[in-house]
């Protein structure tokens, strides 16, 4: 005979959605109103990526890709940020551009303070080309030049009397990119990019994308690969910047340990109901 | 008839690339970098056409006075605003255009995203049931990627993060691969009826 | 601050919808589409209808006027009479992504992956990558109904459940990230400024 | 004859503007040099140096002879099967699952005497995997018509909803109980991604729909549909090919059709040709591909690296 399922191990599993989402809310903001700074270790995918920037020759420039649209700006801006911040620090050659179109006013407001910092002259040490529709088509146009496709940068000033395209005329001068991207973009500079036209790369991406671009870290066609939140507060930690994503990791860590355990409260009843059914079974067995 | 030009001429296009990949002819390297040129514009159009399309249902829901059509009066009214002012005032940085896009696009596009975290964690909560061994693979796997993903679980015990990075790496990158191989050869096949004419929805009526 | 107080009004107008459908939420969703669409036209008008086509005409190079007009004569497919005429323009570009898939997933997909999987069985670690990526692949097998094929393929779902397992818990942890975000800015940006 | 003419116009218009646009170069002697492949001096081109012209380069570039050859083989494979399927129809796939779990679902509804709610995809009906949706529909709509159960469906685009009513029409026809259809119950709700999930979720509940059918392209939205319909305890299959909305349909779903798998089932239901071709064609690709995998690792272990060096992309 089955004992009785007590109420409470039922009523625990059937709570009112809205009781999770208070959870979850007080799980961020307490940690954001006082931040409890965890410490954070560098993963090998993530110092891959620093060193392989690191150790290039000052000579050589390195394309940042601003691959993501408004709603993955908290996983993929803090990335581009330190990344820029990293060329720009290291006295590299920095080109930007992106394939979405409401990303050219976000590059903007990244590159303006940076270059300020560490005195980087537009046209010759860093440039933004803004927008430019075609994802693979636009790539296979700048395997043979950047001032073709890209006649005006994103303030609208040409470029071709820029420095910049006189000593790096096309994609394949190029010795390094980082695709920070929300989506599918990195598939065309793995594919075109490093396959066709020999350009070294790397990809940050949403937490969301990690499992699908580990794959490409094992065969080598990925440098190394930025994972979401942690993959940028890692990078802000090697760059030596405090920014929004070391801030938020507080928070993403109390917010994962809620959620985990309101999977185990949601199976509780599920688990007893099989541990009971399995005890009876025996006795019946007996 | 004039179907059957527009699958010729697909091939064609096809046909170059597909050349220029394979054999060094300078001829079509050349068609090759002008034909690139030329779908970045038609590609603009095409986003232009889809915008304009959006711009007459809506104007059309007006007219036919649907429900909730003041809702349509309001799209409309705010698409000519940033038309006008993108395309006629003022583009720049400070000006009224790139404000909107700031403060009204940016952060509901974040939010509607971020609203899927709340719904995320009451699936986790209500839906996640180990039901069989499937439902428990998913559950252990999702588990011990979320707890080795953040600091706290490396404080709680340093091997989380190795078996998050393990699972991710190992077990999860095989399947990983045989999706990815499956997708490709997805792609490949439906390029190549295309280009042969086999798979024809792109026409239209 | 105007700004600031107009994109907080927005956002808790979004997170409305989690109390339920309202008229607030339906109303920022339309002006949402129209700002966003209304957005998007003008910045296809700058980045490459005006750089690429229109300059460069008025520069005295005609050779764009051609991909121009191709190019209008794809927005005949918004007039349901001269649909037909946008086939044209519609062909040219849907046959160079076709190429390009072609060639690209070949290369940088198959092969390479095929070839990223050619590991010596030696470690336990490239044992399992060998088996997980054969026994996923078998699940995807349709031709055949064989007995043991489906033993071989129950296997490959296990390594499949444990790959969707790690999607799922790295999802939410991207959708957290993005919640997150949403608070850093209620909370500092736009309370904090008001204190 | 005048829209032979008038095509034949159109093309030479396009081919004469890009020998306008290239001119020079069609002019030009094709370097017929550089058709007689270079025995020796086979030098790839390292990428970082500038094109200088080097001198004769073989016609074919070698260096990409591996994707010539896969491309040919999956083209042969993928066209031989087309053929195949297209002349005799006995070729099929074997039993898919997901179909039993259709018609124990659909079993279940008529005992409990609820109606059943299908939702084809959040997309219209130029996706591939929406068509593969309504190809599951219409055996639903099949199973339902024989069980006597109502069916509900509900679509986020107008032309999606008049193909779903034609083709429930049809399933209803062939079995036999034409007078079970009523068009009103295949609904086209709003074109807005969120509003679309909630009307769905609010219908769950106030119907007490008793099995749920999510099949087709699904984004965001997938996850409150699938979360608010398992809390009403309905039994539910889903099935898409967006491997970022898989994770939240195993989770909260009885059985899911993964990726291909719903292309598989929709092929196995529905017998057509090119579809049928495609798969099996790709089948024997994977199958092909498998034993590459083995072959390599075998060469791997007994060091016989260049034949792993032959796919070595560039």
């Amino acid at each position: 005979m089955v004992r009785k399922v007590k109420p409470i191990w039922e009523a625990l599993g059937k709570l009112d959605r809205r009781w999770v989402y208070l959870f979850v809310s007080l799980s961020i903001l307490f940690p954001l109103l006082f931040p409890l700074n965890l410490p954070l270790t560098v993963t090998k995918h993530v110092k891959a990526v620093y060193d392989r920037i690191e150790n290039l020759p000052d000579t050589s420039a390195v394309l940042i890709a601003f691959d993501f649209d408004p709603s993955s700006i908290p996983e993929c801006l803090p990335m581009a940020i330190s990344l820029c911040h990293h060329v720009m620090k290291s006295g590299k050659v920095l080109i930007v551009y992106t394939n979405f179109p409401e990303t050219g006013p976000i590059a903007e407001r990244v590159l303006e303070p940076l270059a300020a910092k560490f005195q980087r002259e537009y046209g010759k040490h860093y440039v933004n080309l803004g927008f430019k529709p075609g994802n693979d088509v636009l790539l296979m146009a700048l395997g043979s030049s950047w001032t073709t496709s890209f006649p005006k940068d994103f303030r609208g000033n040409s470029t071709q009397e820029m420095e910049i395209f006189s000593r790096f005329p096309s994609y394949r001068h190029l010795s390094f990119m980082v695709d920070v991207a929300h989506g599918a973009t990195v598939d065309f500079y793995i594919t075109i990019g490093l396959a066709q036209f020999g350009v070294p790369l790397a990809a940050g991406v949403t937490a969301v994308s990690i499992p699908q671009y580990e794959a490409f870290v094992q065969t080598g066609q990925l440098v190394g690969l930025l994972g979401g939140l942690k993959g940028a507060a890692e990078y802000e930690k090697l760059v030596g910047t405090k920014g929004k994503a070391t801030r938020g990791m507080d928070a993403q860590s109390v917010a994962h340990l809620v959620i985990i355990f309101f999977i185990f409260l949601g199976n509780v009843s599920v688990v007893r109901n099989i541990i009971l059914k399995n005890i009876s079974a025996m006795r019946i067995k007996k | 008839m004039l179907r059957f030009t527009a699958i010729i001429i697909c091939g064609i296009a096809g046909l170059i690339i597909l050349v220029e990949f394979f054999f060094r002819i300078p001829l079509f390297t050349k068609l090759q970098n002008g034909m690139m040129d030329w779908v970045i514009i038609l590609l603009s159009f095409s986003y232009l056409m889809g915008g304009i399309s959006i711009f007459l249902s809506h104007l059309q829901r007006i007219q036919r006075k649907y429900d909730g059509w003041y809702y349509s009066l309001v799209l409309v009214v705010c698409l000519l605003l940033m038309v006008t002012l993108g395309i006629f005032v003022d583009y720049g940085p400070n000006g009224a255009f790139q404000w909107l896009f700031k403060n009204v696009q940016n952060p509901m596009q974040s939010t509607m995203f971020a609203l899927l975290a709340f719904y995320v964690s009451s699936a986790s909560y209500r839906a996640f049931r180990v039901r069989n061994l499937h439902a428990t693979l998913l559950f252990v796997a999702a588990v011990l990627v979320m707890i080795g993903k953040v600091p706290i679980g490396e404080i709680l015990w340093s091997k989380f993060p190795e078996i998050s990075q393990w699972i991710l790496s190992v077990p999860s990158l095989a399947a990983q691969r045989a999706l990815t191989i499956g997708a490709a050869l997805g792609l490949i096949a439906t390029g190549l009826k295309t280009l042969l004419g086999i798979e024809r929805s792109w026409l239209g009526k | 601050m105007i700004g600031t107080w107009v994109a907080a009004f927005f956002t808790l107008a979004i997170f409305s919808f989690l109390y339920r459908d309202n008229p607030i939420y339906r109303l920022a969703e339309h002006i949402f589409i129209g700002i966003s669409t209304g957005y998007y036209i003008a910045v296809q008008w700058h980045s490459v209808v005006k750089p690429n086509v229109v300059d460069k005409v008025l520069l005295g190079d005609y050779l764009p006027l051609i991909p121009g007009v191709l190019g209008l004569l794809l927005l005949l497919r918004l007039i349901p009479k001269y649909q037909w005429i946008a086939r044209y323009p519609i062909a040219i570009y849907i046959g160079v992504g076709a190429a390009l898939n072609m060639i690209q997933y070949t290369q940088g997909f198959l092969i390479a992956q095929i070839q990223g999987t050619m590991l010596s069985p030696t470690s336990i670690n490239n044992l399992l990558i060998i088996l997980g990526t054969l026994t996923s692949l078998t699940y995807f097998f349709f031709a055949l109904e064989h007995k043991h094929l489906s033993k071989v393929s129950k296997i490959g779902i296990g390594f499949l459940m444990l790959s969707f397992g790690a999607a799922y818990g790295t999802t939410v942890m991207g959708r957290l990230s993005l919640l997150i975000s949403r608070f850093d800015f209620l909370l500092f940006e736009w309370l904090g400024g008001m204190f | 004859m005048k829209s032979l003419s008038l095509s034949l116009f159109i093309i030479g218009v396009i081919f004469c503007t890009f020998q306008i646009s290239f001119g020079n170069s069609i002019s030009t002697k094709v370097q017929i040099d550089s058709l007689k492949i270079a025995v020796n001096n086979q030098q790839s081109l390292p990428s970082k140096v500038h094109l200088s012209k080097p001198e004769i380069q073989p016609l074919f570039k070698t260096e990409r002879l591996n994707v010539f050859i896969f491309l040919i083989i999956i083209s042969a494979l993928v066209l031989t099967f087309l053929f195949l399927a297209k002349r005799n129809h006995s070729l099929t796939l074997r039993k898919i699952a997901g179909l039993d779990a259709i018609d124990e679902a659909v079993g279940r509804a008529a005992e409990m005497g609820r109606p059943v709610l299908f939702v084809p995809g959040s997309m219209d009906v130029d996706r591939i995997q929406t068509l593969a949706g309504i190809a599951i529909l219409s055996k639903v709509g099949y199973e339902c018509a024989t069980y006597e159960v109502d069916l509900d469906v509900m679509t986020r685009f107008p032309l999606l909803m008049s193909t779903s009513q034609e083709i429930l029409r049809q399933s209803y026809l062939t079995a036999g109980r034409p007078d079970l259809f009523s068009p009103d119950r295949v609904q086209y709700i709003t074109d807005n991604q969120f509003a679309f999930a909630a009307a769905i979720t609010g219908h769950m509940v106030r119907v007490k729909t008793a099995a749920h059918f999510f099949i087709g392209e699904f984004y965001a939205e997938s996850l409150v549909i699938s979360e608010a319909g398992n809390t009403t305890g309905a039994i539910q299959i889903a099935g898409t090919a967006n491997s970022h909305q898989l994770p939240f349909f195993l989770a909260s779903c009885d059985y899911t059709l993964i990726g291909e798998e719903l292309f598989a089932a929709s092929a196995y239901l529905s017998r057509e040709p090119i579809l049928l071709g495609t798969i099996l064609g790709q089948d024997w690709s994977k199958a092909l591909f498998g034993l590459l995998i083995v072959l390599g690792t075998l060469a791997a272990w007994f060091g016989w690296t260049d034949f792993i060096h032959w796919f070595q992309t560039e």
